[in-house]
């Protein structure tokens, strides 16, 4: 299944791009963080994090679907 | 939109005049300055990031949560992204309303929610050559429950995510 | 001067620029405009009428108090004096300081004050053609003590003095 | 003895006139209040103002002397 990533901030350096297309065979937008966490060793835990999908909050569990754009949302800290 | 993004400085005397209204007698609003310091480091210059797709939906909740809440009037908030100089405009928030408790109170809340629920990013540029994410001390706490409607308020400085040399 | 009268219309440009300071972070502004009606009587215009030797003391010590009790870094308060027509701006404050909390609170308090400590009176001008001299529901009541540290807030529509046909 | 009274708002239309200087007898602003609500019927009572001696807040009680400014502060409503 093709998923596509944006990656802000603190994360967007850590992962030294700002948007992806992957292949994945995560279900859950846990299971893709768990994937990414490994592959770019991003220093926030999952706990740190919200997750949006298709720009809107997400759960960690919802099922995913190709073609789904998600965001890991890192601490926010606007104004 | 009564929330919204700029690359450019705000325009608060236009922002304001959206906000005219004959039956308002109090208009109140906030404007965020970018500080000299955080933190104990001297700020140079900051720069800000937001996905800007689900800011501003959450950022158009936020507002209209506050016109339930509030008997006020009119109310709109603008924030900048981009590289920011010191004592530039970051965010600005205005409310009118008929009398002026519940303008403060929308107003507040308003800017509150934002800091707290909108995914913009601020990144620090220190005199030191430093830089580093800053973000709400208490949403970093791992564990820390990212629920919108969750409540705390900022005391103090807010913490930096990860300093970079 | 940190609190001062003018018969022209405010320029708040000018005002927010002395309260520009580097390590301020956060900026309230408090604006209070002529609304159309007060006590379901349409209004059309309003004079503003001051003590000025005595407003210009007592407007200086609040905000002085205001500097005292917030840790905030620059307080302003401009008031007009004269004949004001709807949508103008009768009284404007502004408060800088390093965070947002206190600048609320500042601007507040200052506007609280102001409105019920500071010889200032605002007569009322009504399309029925009617006018009247509008005060402070409980500072009208008979034997309410008008002390300087009195904190009661406004709830609703301020009472009229006395009507004039 | 001579006292110089400024008259504001709706004080001043009820005495029809903004200021004046006036031989009284008066020993206290409460005094002199008494005599000047004969004098013009003002229909606020001393319980609902204050008293300003020389551009300062007064007692009601303070001894009076010559050359003193005295106003009376109807409620007011800045803002």
């Amino acid at each position: 299944m093709q998923l596509r990533i944006h990656y802000y901030a603190l994360m967007r350096e850590q992962a030294g791009r700002s948007e992806e297309t992957l292949d994945t065979s995560a279900a859950t937008p846990a299971d893709l963080y768990a994937e990414l966490l490994t592959r770019y060793g991003f220093t926030l835990t999952r706990e740190q994090l919200k997750v949006a999908v298709n720009s809107e909050f997400s759960d960690w569990s919802q099922p995913l679907t190709a073609g789904d754009a998600v965001v890991f949302i890192p601490p926010v800290a606007g104004g | 939109m009564r929330f919204r993004f700029t690359p450019a400085a705000i325009d608060t005397c236009a922002a304001r005049r959206e906000l005219l209204d004959l039956g308002a007698g109090g208009y109140v609003s906030f404007e965020g300055w970018v500080r000299d310091h955080n933190e104990g480091q001297e700020v140079m210059r900051l720069e800000y990031e937001a996905f800007q797709e689900l800011a501003v939906k959450e950022g158009e909740r936020i507002v209209a949560e506050a016109l339930r809440r509030y008997p006020v009037k009119q109310a709109l908030c603008i924030h900048r992204v981009g590289s920011l100089d010191l004592s530039a405009m970051a965010v600005w928030v205005g409310v009118s309303s008929a009398h002026r408790g519940e303008a403060f109170d929308a107003c507040r809340f308003i800017i509150d929610e934002v800091k707290h629920r909108v995914p913009i990013w601020k990144k620090e540029h220190y005199r030191s050559g430093d830089s580093g994410w800053v973000n709400c001390e208490r949403c970093a706490e791992p564990g820390h429950r990212h629920d919108p409607s969750h409540d705390h308020v900022h005391h103090g400085e807010p913490a930096v995510l990860a300093i970079q040399k």
